[in-house]
């Protein structure tokens, strides 16, 4: 069987050359072996750079808010990206006409801080997925060790390893094993309410207003967000933590009912803030009180905030 | 900087007493923006009302707030004082310091802090109040009348009297609806065909309304004073020109049908008209039935028809019109008693629904009216009739009370006596209900002058028993069983919003109750007005109701599109929503969220970054805004802001409450 | 030179916080960042912070005025910091980041509350050991192991820290803590001379295989303004401000008011040329419209830009962000792609 | 002096948003049937509870609200049809998220009043400064400066 990698290849060289697409977005590797990133490739001798490996988890699809093609974009969806082309396309952010979707089943992708934490990084030069197994490289010889170890917890609890929507499915589909996602929001849901106020604080106090969280995620896709804007000032600029409580609930409440749960908003925080729990908790909160929804995938379903039943559950009076 | 003139009222010792009114003036000439403040001890008064148009003037004031009583009493009062003062009423914010300060605290020094802070909030909204003005939208002077029923046609009277003009559209081949159907009507027992006839007939020649029988509304786009709906004419296979109504067609032919007209008690041919007096009084062919069309053979009727009217090829049309105002007047359905096997109907002959009774006591009916049983044609003499078959049942069919049965009851026991002076009506009952002019007279007709016997209870079952039916009941005053041998058995069936309401509903953007009946814009104040401007409601498509007070619902909801049509344009509300088109995403979240359709999708043209590109956005429609910003909440990055009440505004308001 | 034994740190730290206001590299939830030390706190020596230590001079906002208006009268009040503090563990490349800072703050015009703060602050530099894998700090003329500018340089040696006052400030603060210094021996300085050897060397010589070379780069960079190196770069950019908070030397910062009723306070806060709204003009013009003239704009700024003005790169090679851009656009791939001379192997 | 006596004096800040239909007719009820309620209380009129955004109940925490209150009409009875159930889910949310992040639910409460509910509104108005007073003063989503 042909490697998936060889397989993105052929399929990008054939959307360019083919003039199908006037543009292919994939992965290419950058010099370490942890690095993997967006690439834009116009030319169909380009497309031999492209990649597909465990550390290819930059979701392609928010781009299609920048780039403006006259022709197709063909680009790579995961699972989790799949959802969230999915929510871009339902919010109106992405024309269908204009994009041709090749799926790539994932059933998980390297999180390097676990390889890391591992000790296997001195000296790593590259790393491999082969079945079920991690094969790290060194200058001097190879490690073996089971790939689900180093997944990112978010891969874990994946629910949609394989592209809800694609125009053409690259590979087999894998099977869906996920862990329960909403642990870490139970757990925390019983601590004293103190003790939640201090986990929050002491996470939100770290935040730089970066913003990397809102630009990833794929549910924000405003053209011009709130927190950007100058008149009315929302967001002050001070990092007061009152603003910072602001931004963060704000920017969770809008996902709310939005959000495909892929993730990439606390994968790529650079000062550790668990922002998925605050997308889950609504997550969770939307499926108790108005039944299960799936963003990105429920796509005959009205979106919990944008609907109502007239029997829907109460609001605490605060009693 | 803004040039703010806030102004205290006393309202008498009705806030002086619990507010320092100095005090509160005081702080008033120093909060942000406020370059003038005065008190006086009625506001509302001439000369209140005198010392605001002055210092509009004088201190060129560009806002003014008025603390005072709640803005639900005085706004517009104050909104009439600054625009006659040359000043845009918008720009006026109200302090409510009375109803929501001074009268319900005590402490002077609290009441007086309080009303500081509202007059302060006031402030900070006024300052960032906008001009707004009342745009005009043009009307188009027709109305659209939806349903041939009484009450669609007293309001198509109604508004054609008025001098405007009507189309008048009903899915049957004729007009009437089911006051056609009735034989005579409660409490005065007249014959139904005999009042409503005439109407029929004016409604046919009057030279404003356009009759279009036979035919479905199937979409409305639009908004008050501009609707546009387009009308499918379903083909009718007759020239409604050419044809003279003789009846050959019919007599000759071929094939029968079970008759809707008659609750299916007798046949129908496939070309037919549905009663004697139908308007028009041309016939259609019902193409689901007819040879010709089923099994392309036949033309029996082409053949016989002298005017050469029978046209097997014609097509329906499609028409696009508009109007100004719609009434809905669709009426009502009888429940489906599928789910009430106990009184046995449906499984033997004799058990009826009241409009199937109603059928056979009527004189054009099956029987001619001489009420005779259905399984053998032998008068009935002992008639059992059940109310609340399916009303007042939570479990089973309608928690609401179907409002006529108890006196169609009464009228039928009459009927009876009528008839057959030997025979005895027994009528099982939970309540009676008789709360209408001469109603309870009528009932005491029916028990003290026609012996109708009156059961408090329920009937358990219904058993056909040889020819006659055993109906097994309880007396619940005696407390004893009861058994009556019957002839006949009549159920009060539950009235129910036509099944294809929800739809209509959608069609016209108007809403249902969770029955499906549709409702009213308020159910005391507004009851004939539907939530979406412009739409009108009459009759029992509302809810149940009798024949006096669907007309008066009629000419109620005539009276309003009267109203409506009479103006050459409207004037909007001001504070309604508004797209920041370069903040807008395209997401169209606010349209989903939008109560009366108000927000609709369009496509812009720009460019960025040198290429033209088209992107969606969203357009509110101000004529359909109703003001509520729901749409405002659901807008992520603000794009949707609404007049009057803009985030800025509460925003600014929070900010100074909080002080 | 002097060293303490590492079992004597807990007393150093309760020593140095009773004399000033003490940053450390702690931990807190696996993230390590500069904060003012409490008992009980985790130092962390093994990694640089995340957020480099600059915010202790330029803070992340920060008011400098506060205002009152009333009728018709506007009192205005300064605010400036008084604080004495001590920066502990800054890294050679952090602190080197402060001179380029100083370019910006300390030239006229003067920002008086930077200056005062670099005034109160004394800055205890700890050489690294082994350099990270995305440093490159000697590309830019530096020391892993060795930073000229410290007040004071201590190296882990394992057992204990190695500490030398290099400056006045330096000698004040080694007096206060004299009691808990031991004279260190010949061959323990002459190890801190090695390190300093070989981690230079190592780090170089990864560098140098990465190409990540600065000799002649600003030459190269000139004229590539319109070059379609930016046009290649950029697409993948996020618009996220990771990289430019998260760099020791970027200083941008903008200024706003916050205020209730009639009353307020004039603050700067960072800004970055990575938003879209950097640049945004009231009337609605921005000059840099796209994605693609920001990022030129922070890597031209930075190698080109810069050291034209002031003579030194605005790059310290700390490799924060090759380590945190979500998607890998970092000043290594502009130093490669533009190319500076490549020397050496 | 006992910190318990302190408390006491306290006086929370209240801020309620009332539908201009129901809620804030509710208080103007209250205010012609002359019942009292605590001045805690400062009422922002707005058309709709769905014209509350979440924007605005964090903005009044941020500046300084001890509790915010929104109140509409009931559901079923909105002037606008539907605006409170869409506000009723939006709020549930929102109250549930806050808790999540520490904050005690008292503080952020909502309430259906009709504008026949003279005595509801001032009985709620008074309730809820009790809970907020026995909670004392809000920080947690306040801007300290």
């Amino acid at each position: 069987m042909k490697q998936l990698s060889e397989i993105l290849k052929e399929v990008a060289f054939g959307s360019l050359s083919s003039g199908e697409a006037e543009m292919v977005i994939g992965w290419q590797k950058g010099p370490f072996w942890w690095q993997s990133f967006p690439a834009f490739i116009t030319d169909p001798g380009g497309t031999g750079s492209l990649i597909w490996d465990p550390f290819s988890v930059s979701n392609l699809s928010k781009y299609l808010l920048k780039e403006v093609p006259e022709k197709k974009i063909a680009l790579f969806l995961k699972g989790c990206d799949a959802l969230g082309f999915n929510q871009m396309l339902r919010d109106g952010r992405v024309d269908r006409e204009k994009v041709l979707l090749f799926g790539i089943p994932c059933d998980g992708l390297v999180d390097p801080a676990r390889v890391e934490a591992a000790g296997l990084s001195k000296g790593l030069l590259q790393v491999k997925k082969e079945q079920e197994e991690l094969i790290f490289y060194y200058k001097k010889g190879q490690r073996k060790a089971p790939a689900r170890d180093f997944y990112y917890a978010k891969c874990l609890s994946c629910r949609y390893p394989n592209p809800v929507i694609y125009d053409q499915m690259l590979g087999e589909a894998v099977p869906c094993q996920p862990v329960e996602r909403f642990a870490d929001v139970s757990k925390l849901e019983t601590t004293p309410l103190e003790e939640r106020f201090s986990y929050w604080s002491r996470h939100f106090s770290r935040c730089i207003r970066c913003f990397a969280c809102r630009n990833v995620c794929p549910a924000c896709s405003c053209r011009e967000c709130i927190f950007d804007l100058a008149e009315p000032r929302w967001l002050g600029k001070a990092n007061e933590l009152s603003e910072t409580q602001f931004y963060h609930i704000t920017r969770a409440y809008h996902v709310a009912g939005r959000c495909v749960d892929c993730g990439e908003c606390a994968r790529i925080c650079p000062v550790g803030i668990p922002l998925a729990e605050l997308n889950r908790k609504f997550i969770k909160d939307i499926n108790e009180l108005y039944g299960e929804y799936d963003a990105g995938a429920d796509l005959d379903k009205e979106a919990p905030l944008l609907t109502f039943k007239t029997d829907d559950p109460d609001v605490s009076s605060g009693s | 900087m803004r040039r703010i003139g806030v102004f205290i009222c006393w309202c008498g010792t009705n806030i002086a007493n619990t507010v320092n009114i100095e005090g509160v003036t005081e702080a008033a000439g120093k909060m942000p923006s406020v370059i003038y403040a005065d008190n006086y001890k009625y506001m509302c008064s001439e000369i209140g009302q005198s010392m605001i148009k002055e210092a509009i003037i004088k201190e060129k004031l560009d806002r003014v707030v008025v603390a005072a009583c709640s803005p639900r009493m005085h706004e517009l009062t104050f909104f009439k004082t600054a625009a006659a003062a040359g000043l845009n009423p918008y720009l006026v914010e109200i302090a409510n310091i009375r109803e929501h300060c001074s009268w319900v605290h005590k402490d002077k020094q609290e009441a007086t802090g309080k009303a500081i802070a509202l007059i302060r909030t006031a402030v900070a909204k006024a300052a960032r109040n906008k001009e707004l003005w009342a745009t005009q939208i043009p009307v188009e002077c027709r109305a659209l009348v939806i349903g041939g029923g009484i009450g669609g046609i007293q309001a198509a009277l109604d508004i054609a009297d008025a001098g405007f003009e009507v189309d008048l559209v009903e899915r049957t081949p004729s007009i009437g609806g089911r006051m056609a159907q009735l034989d005579k009507t409660f409490p005065t027992l007249d014959c139904s065909a005999c009042i409503l006839t005439p109407k029929m007939v004016e409604v046919a020649s009057h030279h404003n309304i356009t009759l279009y029988t036979f035919s479905e509304v199937e979409k409305v786009d639009g908004f008050v004073g501009n609707f546009e709906a387009t009308i499918r004419k379903k083909a009718r296979s007759i020239d409604l020109e050419k044809c003279t109504g003789c009846g050959i067609c019919w007599e000759k032919c071929p094939s029968r049908v079970k008759s809707e007209f008659d609750e299916a008690l007798v046949m129908r041919k496939a070309v037919y008209v549905p009663f004697p007096q139908a308007v028009p009084n041309v016939p259609v062919i019902d193409r689901a039935s007819c040879r010709r069309f089923t099994r392309e053979k036949c033309g029996i009727c082409r053949k016989a028809c002298p005017a050469g009217a029978v046209n097997y090829d014609q097509e329906d049309e499609v028409l696009q019109k508009k109007y100004g105002a719609i009434v809905v007047a669709t009426g009502f359905d009888i429940l489906d008693l599928d789910d009430f096997g106990e009184f046995s109907y449906g499984k033997h002959p004799d058990v009826l629904t009241s409009l199937e009774f109603e059928r056979l006591v009527n004189s054009s009916g099956p029987t001619g009216g001489r009420l005779l049983r259905p399984s053998d044609q032998s008068p009935p003499k002992n008639v059992v009739f059940i109310q609340c078959v399916g009303s007042r049942d939570k479990s089973r069919g309608k928690p609401y009370c179907s409002k006529i049965c108890c006196m169609y009851s009464a009228k039928h026991a009459i009927l009876l006596r009528e008839k057959y002076p030997e025979a005895q009506a027994y009528v099982f009952y939970i309540d009676i209900r008789t709360a209408g002019k001469d109603f309870e007279e009528f009932h005491r007709r029916a028990v003290e002058e026609y012996g109708a016997l009156y059961l408090k209870g329920s009937v358990g079952k219904v058993f056909p028993d040889g020819d006659k039916l055993l109906v097994k009941g309880v007396d619940s005053l005696s407390g004893h069983a009861v058994e009556i041998e019957a002839d006949m058995v009549v159920l009060a069936a539950a009235i129910k919003a036509k099944s294809d309401a929800p739809q209509l509903a959608r069609l016209l953007g108007i809403s249902t109750d969770t029955h499906s009946f549709f409702t009213e814009a308020h159910p005391k104040l507004r009851p004939v007005e539907a939530h979406t401007a412009g739409i009108f409601l009459a009759g029992a498509c509302q809810g149940p109701k009798d024949i006096p007070e669907t007309v008066s619902q009629a000419s109620g909801a005539a009276a309003k599109a009267i109203i409506l049509l009479s103006k050459d344009n409207l004037l909007s509300n001001p504070c309604v929503s508004e797209v920041n088109e370069s903040l807008c995403t395209g997401c169209l979240s606010c349209i989903k969220v939008c109560p009366y359709g108000a927000v609709a999708e369009k496509t812009i043209e720009e460019k960025i970054h040198g290429k033209a590109l088209k992107r969606r956005v969203a357009e509110v429609n101000e004529a359909l805004c109703q003001g509520c910003g729901s749409c405002t909440v659901s807008c992520r990055p603000g794009a949707v802001n609404l007049k009057g009440f803009t985030n800025e505004q509460i925003m600014a308001e929070v900010d100074a409450i909080c002080l | 030179m002097k060293k303490i034994a590492k079992e004597k740190l807990a007393l150093l730290w309760e020593l140095l916080a009773h004399k000033a206001t003490l940053y450390f590299p702690l931990q807190e939830d696996g993230a390590v960042n500069f904060a003012p030390w409490k008992n009980g706190a985790q130092v962390d020596f093994g990694v640089n912070s995340i957020v480099p230590p600059k915010n202790v001079f330029f803070p992340q906002a920060e008011t400098y005025l506060r205002f009152k208006t009333g009728a018709k009268r506007l009192q205005l009040e300064s605010v400036e910091p008084e604080e004495k503090f001590i920066l502990f563990g800054v890294r050679p490349c952090d602190l080197a980041s402060f001179n380029i800072l100083d370019k910006i703050f300390l030239e006229e015009p003067t920002d008086g509350l930077y200056a005062k703060r670099r005034r109160l602050g004394t800055l205890v530099s700890m050489g690294c050991n082994e350099p990270g894998e995305t440093c490159f700090c000697t590309s830019f003329a530096l020391e892993p192991a060795f930073a000229p500018g410290a007040d004071v340089m201590v190296w882990d040696m394992g057992e204990f820290l190695l500490w030398e006052p290099r400056s006045t400030k330096g000698e004040a603060l080694t007096a206060v803590i004299n009691e808990l210094l031991d004279e260190a021996a010949p061959e323990e300085t002459a190890a801190a001379v090695r390190l300093r050897d070989t981690t230079a060397a190592g780090e170089a010589a990864a560098a140098r295989q990465r190409g990540w070379n600065t000799e002649g780069l600003q030459e190269a960079l000139r004229g590539k303004f319109n070059d379609e190196l930016w046009e290649k770069l950029y697409h993948r950019c996020l618009g996220c401000g990771i990289c430019t908070y998260l760099c020791p030397t970027c200083h941008c910062f903008d200024i706003q008011d916050f205020s209730r009723d009639l009353e307020g306070e004039r603050f700067s806060c960072w800004d970055s040329c990575m938003f879209a709204e950097f640049t945004l003009m009231t009337s609605g013009e921005n000059p840099r419209p796209t994605q693609k003239e920001r990022v030129r704009q922070r890597f031209l700024h930075k190698l080109l830009y810069f050291p034209s003005k002031f003579g030194l790169y605005a790059c310290v090679g700390c490799g924060r962000c090759v380590r945190k851009c979500p998607v890998h656009l970092d000043i290594t791939q502009v130093i490669k792609e533009a190319g500076g001379v490549v020397s050496g192997s | 002096m006992p910190v318990n006596l302190k408390l006491q004096s306290f006086e929370p800040l209240i801020i309620a948003f009332c539908c201009n239909w129901c809620s804030y007719a509710g208080g103007d009820l209250a205010g012609t049937s002359r019942m009292t309620y605590p001045a805690n209380v400062r009422v922002i009129r707005v058309p709709c509870s769905s014209r509350v955004s979440s924007n605005f109940i964090l903005r009044a925490f941020q500046r300084g609200a001890d509790g915010v209150v929104v109140a509409g009409c009931h559901p079923g009875d909105c002037h606008y049809t539907s605006g409170n159930y869409f506000a009723r889910r939006r709020f549930l949310l929102l109250q549930r998220f806050l808790e999540f992040l520490g904050m005690e639910p008292e503080r952020f409460q909502v309430h259906w009043i009709s504008a026949s509910e003279g005595n509801r509104f001032a009985a709620v108005m008074t309730e809820t400064t009790d809970k907020i007073r026995a909670l004392g003063p809000n920080r947690k989503l306040r801007d300290t400066r």
